[in-house]
């Protein structure tokens, strides 16, 4: 729980799922790797990204809020923790 | 009463202005109910150009000229042209020397050399004002006053002393050798 | 609660959320540009109910279906009029054309050159994503020299037009280029340019992947952004020459004009105003 | 700064300017146009008249860009304006069918010339009735008046823009080259006295939504930049404004935007009934043709024919009853090659007669006499 504190800021992603059609720009783009594609299909048929934050490996939110601007479908969300 | 009048001439001798005049001097200053229509197919010098004018007691129903009782004729073509809308017994007025008469013109004709008066006074522009002076006197259809209110609505109020000289010399000149 | 927190809130109320998801295609940059833009609005604190957004027909033009401001989905290229018409009509407001290239340049170009020469207080949102999307992927005004689409099977032989020049010709006061890939960039253009004032163009390079990119070696979303993170250069206030943009070539991008205080068409009216008004008498 | 506004009096105007002034009058602050003849004197009357009342005129590039703009300035609540002749109308229609199908008030005036095409520009026609009726794409029902004279064409103007803001619809306001340029003298009433005639549009409540019709099958407008967050589309939509691209919206909508001109078709409907009342000849006329059938029916009278004159002021809705309601044979006089014709004869229980001239110019007295008397039989 270390590494941690290496972040002056960290988040988490909420992804609302029905609005995504799985571009992947969010997790492409990502800096710090914490989005991954999901197994699940939305109604569309679409595997949304889901929040996969991996502190042992440095995988870790630190609210660039980058994935924000690249979803071009208006599905991510990114939660600041205090 | 009704009276149909037709103008006739070039473009750019101030025929469509002419008629102009008149209706609005009718309409406005004599009061009386009042059509102008123009024909605007000759905008630039030297195309046929043609401008009508009823003026009548009553509601004007059909807005052109029938048959005219007045023929106003500012060139020899616009006689040719427009001389099979003059009634039997309308009168014509010319510019004297614009408008050659065929042999056997036994209609009344009242004549000036209204370009000529107008050059004499200075500018050939004004020769439509000197034939509507004359027209006014002629004719008796229409009283001065109007006419000079109508000139003055239409003119640029600089050219207002001239435009005024050339109506009254259109006037005396009928006056003068009528 | 953090200022971007409060940026994405916010921008949820000025979309029509029941109408999501939208009708673009998965990857289409065309969200990604109404985000930067929605976001610039929040930035630049601008009231709601004073804001226009005005669409032509395409893909580009459902833009104004999903804004919750006064939005308007109009005739093919007529969003440009459409919008002179609300602006002189209400100068206190402040109108956004949003619509696509082949809107904005090939139908509607005629209403382009000459609202930018009458310099109307528009900011003009142009989304060039090279093609005609909704029709099927043919070509338009934009599409690069040798591009493959339904309607150029042996590359396009055409010459598109570069809107900056275009727009910079004319007189525009602001011109920007940008790719969705810049989404920083972008959203920084579109939030200065809505403090400026006059006929503000920004076109944003989008992806099509669905019919422009696969006839175009790229087939997929990412590979479309990649191909505009690799070949795009920024260069403000490039030079004519330099604000290359070609089938497999360089794009270039950056901020190249942004000049102030040239008088728009409704402030020249507002004259014509007083002086029917004073002159003359009655 | 002082509002310049006309005063009362006689005043001798073509009927360009008499449109332009009666626009301005019935409210008129916003005009955008591109010069055609014969309507170009509209233009240029709103250009010098519009800002003296704080109004706005803009030259557009083309007759899309004109109608583009009054669409988009209507939406803030002007009265808006567009003035043109057959060739820009075929332009305009696109968009006549936007601001039908999003229910935008607007007065687009058509100076008749010969037509097709380019045609002959000065000269007066009537080709266009059909198309101000069936110009853009779709089913629809608009509204179109047609005035004779140029008093009418200024008092008419009110009509024009009263109803296209009560009903949400585009006027077709209709002149013809003859009355374009024909000049007459025209009373205007006192200003108190002609502003008493304005009817403004219903603006919707807050909460309402922005296609939601009230019983009259008219929604109340909502206007831009007062928070109702409006959308309008040219697509298929539902009451919030929102595209539903099903054939129940489409058959929701379009079966509205018909009927609420439909249903009120007897308010809007005006007509001038002259001398027909025991006529057994009527001739069915309207604009600058009307002003030689007239003539002519006093000419039939005075022959001892009972000649009548109909005279259309709204031509759409088709005032059909007016039709229905004679047994009289009818002759319908008009500059086309048959247009009115066919409606007159869709309603007439009589015998329908064509008098057709290909425009140019109307009809003289004696040739619509002759017709009437072939027509009567005397």
């Amino acid at each position: 729980m270390t590494e941690n504190k290496k972040f002056k800021r960290r988040a988490t992603v909420r992804v609302l799922e029905e609005r995504c059609k799985g571009c992947w720009y969010c997790v492409n783009y990502c800096p710090t790797k914490v989005l991954v594609v999901s197994e699940k299909l939305n109604s569309k048929g679409y595997h949304p990204p889901e929040f996969a934050e991996n502190i042992e490996e440095n995988k870790v939110c630190i609210a660039c809020h980058l994935c924000e601007l690249y979803c071009p479908d208006f599905a991510i969300v990114v939660e600041e923790l205090k | 009463m009704k009276v149909e009048i037709k103008f006739g001439g070039l473009g750019g001798q101030g025929i469509i202005t002419m008629g102009f005049i008149l209706a609005n001097a009718a309409a406005l200053y004599d009061g009386k109910e009042c059509v102008f229509t123009q024909d605007y197919s000759a905008e630039a010098r030297g195309g046929a150009s043609t401008s009508e004018v009823i003026i009548s007691d009553e509601d004007i129903d059909y807005p052109h000229v029938e048959k005219a009782d007045y023929l106003v004729l500012m060139s020899t073509s616009a006689y040719r042209d427009y001389i099979h809308k003059l009634k039997d017994d309308g009168i014509l007025i010319i510019d004297e020397d614009l408008v050659r008469l065929p042999e056997g013109e036994n209609r009344k004709v009242y004549a000036i050399p209204a370009t000529k008066i107008a050059e004499k006074l200075g500018n050939p522009i004004v020769a439509n004002i000197v034939m509507l002076g004359f027209f006014t006197e002629v004719t008796g259809i229409i009283s001065p006053d109007a006419m000079m209110q109508a000139i003055k609505d239409r003119v640029p109020k600089r050219f207002w002393e001239i435009n005024e000289r050339a109506f009254q010399e259109g006037m005396k000149h009928a006056e003068k050798n009528l | 609660m953090s200022i971007m927190e409060d940026l994405r809130r916010e921008e949820e109320k000025l979309l029509r959320t029941e109408r999501l998801p939208h009708v673009w295609c998965p990857g289409c940059g065309i969200g990604i540009v109404l985000n930067a833009f929605l976001r610039s609005v929040l930035r630049r604190n601008m009231d709601p109910n004073k804001l226009v957004v005005v669409s032509g027909i395409g893909c580009t033009g459902r833009a104004a279906g999903y804004v919750n401001v006064d939005s308007f989905h109009t005739t093919h290229g007529r969003a440009i009029p459409f919008a002179v018409g609300i602006k002189f009509a209400r100068p206190d407001l402040n109108v956004v054309v949003f619509s696509g290239d082949g809107d904005l340049f090939a139908i509607g170009g005629n209403h382009f050159i000459n609202a930018a020469r009458r310099n109307h207080d528009l900011l003009i949102i142009a989304v060039n994503n090279f093609t005609y999307g909704m029709t099927g992927g043919q070509h338009g005004p934009t599409t690069p020299t040798g591009a493959y689409t339904t309607t150029t099977p042996y590359g396009n032989p055409d010459r598109p037009f570069n809107i900056p020049h275009l727009a910079i010709s004319l007189g525009a006061p602001y011109v920007a280029r940008w790719t969705t890939y810049h989404v920083n960039q972008l959203q920084n253009s579109i939030h200065k340019a809505l403090g400026m004032k006059g006929f503000r163009v920004i076109e944003i390079i989008s992806q099509c992947p669905t019919v422009y990119g696969r006839r175009n070696y790229m087939r997929s979303p990412l590979s479309m952004m990649e191909y505009f993170q690799k070949n795009s250069i920024v260069k403000n206030d490039a030079t004519f020459e330099e604000m290359e943009l070609t089938y497999n070539g360089k794009i270039v991008v950056g901020e190249f004009r942004s000049v102030e205080d040239i008088p728009t068409y409704e402030e020249r009216y507002e004259d014509i105003i007083r002086r029917a008004q004073n002159e003359g008498g009655d | 700064m002082t509002e310049k506004h006309l005063k009362e009096g006689y005043y001798f105007w073509s009927g360009d300017v008499a449109a332009a002034e009666g626009a301005i009058a019935a409210g008129c602050r916003f005009y955008a146009g591109y010069p055609i003849t014969p309507s170009s004197e509209i233009a240029e009357q709103m250009a010098l008249r519009l800002p003296q009342v704080g109004g706005r005129f803009i030259e557009m590039e083309d007759e899309i860009g004109s109608i583009a703009a009054i669409i988009g300035a209507s939406w803030t609540g002007e009265r808006a304006m567009t003035a043109t002749a057959g060739p820009g109308i075929s332009l305009m229609n696109e968009n006549i069918g936007l601001a039908v199908m999003t229910e935008v008030p607007i007065v687009v005036v058509n100076a008749m010339r010969g037509a097709p095409s380019t045609g002959l520009p000065t000269l007066i026609g009537q080709g266009d009735l059909m198309q101000a009726r069936y110009g853009s794409h779709g089913s629809y029902e608009i509204i179109s008046l047609y005035p004779n004279s140029i008093q009418e064409t200024f008092d008419l103007m009110f009509d024009a823009f009263n109803l296209a803001e009560k009903y949400r619809v585009p006027v077709i306001y209709l002149l013809d080259g003859l009355l374009a340029h024909m000049y007459e003298r025209v009373y205007v009433p006192p200003r108190e006295e002609w502003e008493k005639r304005i009817v403004r549009r219903k603006r919707a409540r807050k909460g309402q939504l922005p296609y939601e019709p009230d019983e009259d099958l008219v929604p109340p407008m909502p206007l831009i930049g007062e928070g109702f967050r409006i959308h309008a589309t040219g697509l298929t939509h539902d009451e919030r404004g929102y595209p539903n691209l099903t054939p129940q919206a489409q058959e929701k909508l379009i079966r509205r935007l018909n009927e609420k001109i439909l249903r009120h078709e007897r308010e809007i409907w005006k007509v001038e009934e002259f001398m027909t009342e025991d006529a057994d000849v009527i001739v069915v006329s309207f604009g600058g043709e009307s002003r030689a059938v007239k003539a002519a029916v006093k000419k039939a009278r005075k022959e001892g024919i009972k000649a009548g004159m109909l005279r259309l002021i709204t031509i759409w809705p088709f005032p059909w009853e007016y039709i229905r309601k004679y047994s009289a044979d009818f002759i319908v006089a008009e500059l086309n090659y048959g247009q009115i014709y066919h409606k007159v004869r869709e309603y007439a229980e009589t015998k329908v007669h064509k008098l057709n001239k290909m425009g140019g110019e109307i009809h003289t007295p004696d040739e619509v006499l002759k017709r009437i008397r072939e027509v009567s039989g005397k």
